[in-house]
């Protein structure tokens, strides 16, 4: 959305391609406003968790011991000091960020949006508490059963999900654990891709609007690269016990 | 950081090389990459960055410190990843580790809560401090360069127990001033970071070791880098070379321990095969 | 602990016999300072949570939306206002908890005292992250093994443990989900033998001081009684698969 | 609360019995559950309190309100006991529930982050605009006596949507001044409610609705208790005498549909077999 000219802003706390570099597209357009300039508002991990946490808490800020001799609130005026009303400490406060629509991909919903991921979480719990409007992307669609069968595994309740998208391989070139690896090529080969806008738009028109969706992507990504990225072998958690109480 | 450890090269060493080519048998990445695990012997808990501290952190695990937990700001503690995630985000983090957590839960009840020995960190700019820059080159409205950003490396600074940095060094990267501070080290001293940290109740002592890919620094009681061992093939007009101001050095300067041929071994087929990290 | 004299204070949100009625023992000593007086500091359920949390996290305080226009801050002066930086909204804060000692009962933890637990999480695990010390009891010892197959399971991680206490039904007469049921013929009987001082004394003398530990305790409960506590059935939670990446 | 529910008992009911006695067939607790189970008909997301709360919401569960979510403050959401729990720790919340999570999570992102319709609580005594006391009778240090205290009851108060109240009527309960304010109703009216939860930024609208064993009161414009329904075999005079305030009465005022055979058998077979909540 950043290399397509469809963002004008990012609120974010990192800038990269993970374990590859830089993000060309986004250091076009903030070096050199090519092909426009990009509003930023930044914080760091742990001040946009703090945001996304507040906003699901329906708090003023959340608090934390960050930023501190740091340049960070100096450029956003949005990281503002808080006295403790116990003793004379002063830490930093964020204020709550409540995204209009938040996407999350998991492993499985139920068709009420009941949500189970396991594996990195993220704040995908606390940006889709805190979210207008809440969509989750999974790679299976279960019975209500399998999910109540493991409340504790419940990450999202349907209760605040607006639609289940289901969409096996969604993810990619990122991961689902358990399902499918990191493409790493992907993100290596974007490296190069990414460094000049024409390239970039070449991608663009090939991989986003050349396609008419995720099956036709996958089909042109083709069999041998799909199937190099399943897990060489199955790590079952084992199942426990919840009892029944009648 | 265990005492034995850090003495071994000063008894251990060669004296420093006169030549400045690198050594037949490793590179200097690789000879950082080994410098930087080694100084994590004795330590428990470290909290791995994205990059190189991810390579030396592993390593460290595989050789001197099999104790150690690691953990990712991804939502992973107690990790052994049955391979080198190239990304903190990786699936093979999370497989076998002990405990896979949200990241309020690693940020708030971990990292903030004290249980942290050490943040290992990367950097693009770092002054003479420990001060470290991961945001900008240049002004920050038009910068010259726009670098990811603090990601977690501005709370780790603040809340680890010390801080361990790994980092190529250049006249770019090792400056006298730091074009943006993203991450505070020893401020503008020893005497005066210690009063800030106390007085706004950091639980971090600041940085304590930056290993480079010409050598060892740790801090002396300034608060200042110090040149502690200088690796095989590495020359000290080199070492100044690359540093924007001038450089404390430690005398006598022993020469850091090269690459056993099992460290070797351990990058270049297990964690590193591709050689992402040691080109 | 409060009945046989040796609490001094209470930190409580709550202080009742579940389902059942009041605490007798308490009121005594609150009511009538009976042995002797007990010093009460009081607060809600989401303000000890909060307490709990900021103790856990090394905050000054946390904040929360709670205690306005009631009299809760005005009988405890550590419930104090806090003003948002963002706008002119005050909420209310609370000070941090960090207990010498939390004691937790869990499903089942590691010889490292990785522990892992399912069911009710409550703020047991904010109040072990706060605690000085932590002991665990569990009705299992596992295998490392069986923890890192389901690292999302695991609420305590072993680095803070100080003592994995290893006994089954040591929850009694409360439950473990999955293990054995809340015995609540123990609750009920409660109201009657806490009514009074002398027959509180005569229980504890039999159960608590008469007794040589958890395991004769249970066998004077008898094992028709035990028996019944089971469930009558097993409600798995089904296996997930984390994927082998190497 | 739908409308058509509320207005109910007004075209379907019986006129007011004379006598004092409570009709055959049922007692009035049992009136009194079934009463506050049906003003939950309509209602999504209900956050129970221990006691009488708990019977009342799960019988709503299995006749007006079948989609009803029960909210446990113990950490539970969709929950369906297979068996009425006696407390609100109790596993048979959990198993086949659609989430068990923290408590932290329940109370900052379900109650906090505005997503309860109806908390539902239990009071020692509440005063005629609704606020309520479960903490202590007499005064707090000395008190004549020690009541539970707040639980969650405070926060439920001031973050669901509404409240709604299910507790026995007497001299001691329904007074002009409650001891201490556990949880706020109306304040001291509906004008200045109004203003109060604006400028605090309450989410919720405070109490709705208050069913005894003599009747179902709801909250009029100026934020005060009106009796709207008065259960059978109740008579106003009983009323008048277990209201420490005189109380304002809907007229004309129509009789609580008697509990139907189908709700009897629910609450005497399945919910509470043993009569714990129903003596």
């Amino acid at each position: 959305m950043v290399a397509a000219g469809t963002a004008r802003k990012l609120v974010f706390s990192w800038l990269g391609n993970p374990g590859v570099g830089g993000l060309h597209a986004i250091r076009r357009r903030v070096e050199d406003t090519n092909p426009a300039p990009l509003e930023l508002e930044e914080y760091s991990h742990f001040g946009m968790v703090g945001r996304y946490t507040a906003g699901a808490s329906n708090l003023p800020f959340f608090p934390l011991r960050s930023y501190f001799e740091t340049d960070l609130p100096k450029v956003n005026p949005l990281i503002r000091p808080i006295r403790s009303p116990y003793g004379d400490e002063t830490v930093y406060a964020v204020p709550p960020l409540k995204p209009d629509v938040t996407v999350v991909h998991a492993q499985r919903a139920d068709a009420d949006g009941n949500t189970q991921m396991w594996g990195l979480l993220g704040c995908q719990k606390e940006a889709a508490f805190a979210a207008e409007r809440v969509i989750v992307v999974v790679e299976d669609l279960v019975d209500e059963a399998v999910i109540r069968a493991d409340p504790n595994r419940t990450v999202i309740p349907g209760l605040i999900v607006d639609a289940v998208v289901v969409e096996p391989w969604g993810a990619h070139p990122s991961y689902v654990q358990g399902a499918y690896d990191r493409d790493n090529r992907f993100y290596r080969d974007w490296e190069a891709i990414s460094r000049d806008a024409a390239t970039t738009a070449a991608w663009l028109d090939e991989w986003v609007y050349g396609v008419s969706g995720r099956a036709e992507y996958m089909e042109k990504l083709g069999a041998e690269r799909v199937n190099s990225l399943r897990p060489s072998g199955s790590a079952p958690s084992g199942s426990v016990d919840y009892g029944v109480y009648e | 950081m265990s005492e034995s450890r850090r003495d071994g090269p000063a008894t251990g060493g060669s004296t420093p090389a006169d030549s400045g080519a690198t050594p037949p048998g490793f590179t200097r990445s690789e000879m950082m990459i080994v410098a930087a695990a080694r100084e994590l012997a004795g330590q428990r808990v470290c909290f791995v960055g994205v990059g190189l501290p991810n390579i030396a952190v592993n390593l460290a695990r595989l050789t001197v410190a099999p104790e150690l937990e690691l953990v990712y700001e991804s939502g992973a503690f107690g990790a052994k990843p049955a391979r080198l995630p190239l990304s903190i985000g990786d699936p093979t983090i999370v497989t076998g580790a002990t405990a896979a957590v949200s990241m309020f839960e690693l940020f708030s009840f971990y990292l903030q809560g004290g249980l942290v020995d050490v943040g290992f960190l990367g950097a693009a700019q770092i002054d003479r401090f420990g001060n470290i820059n991961s945001t900008v080159i240049g002004d920050y409205e038009h910068p010259k360069t726009r670098l990811p950003g603090s990601g977690g490396a501005c709370e780790i600074a603040i809340n680890a127990r010390q801080v361990f940095v790994i980092m190529r060094q250049s006249r770019r990267s090792f400056v006298d001033r730091i074009d943006f501070r993203t991450s505070p080290g020893n401020l503008g001293g020893a005497e005066a970071a210690a009063r800030t940290r106390r007085e706004e109740g950091w639980l971090g002592s600041g940085p304590s070791v930056v290993v480079t890919d010409l050598g060892i620094y740790h801090f002396d009681e300034t608060g200042e880098m110090r040149l502690d061992s200088i690796h095989p093939g590495a020359t000290l007009e080199q070492v100044r070379d690359t540093i924007g101001w001038q450089p404390k050095v430690a005398d006598p300067l022993p020469a850091t321990l090269a690459p056993t041929s099992e460290e070797l071994r351990l990058i270049r087929e297990e964690l590193d095969p591709e050689g992402a990290y040691t080109k």
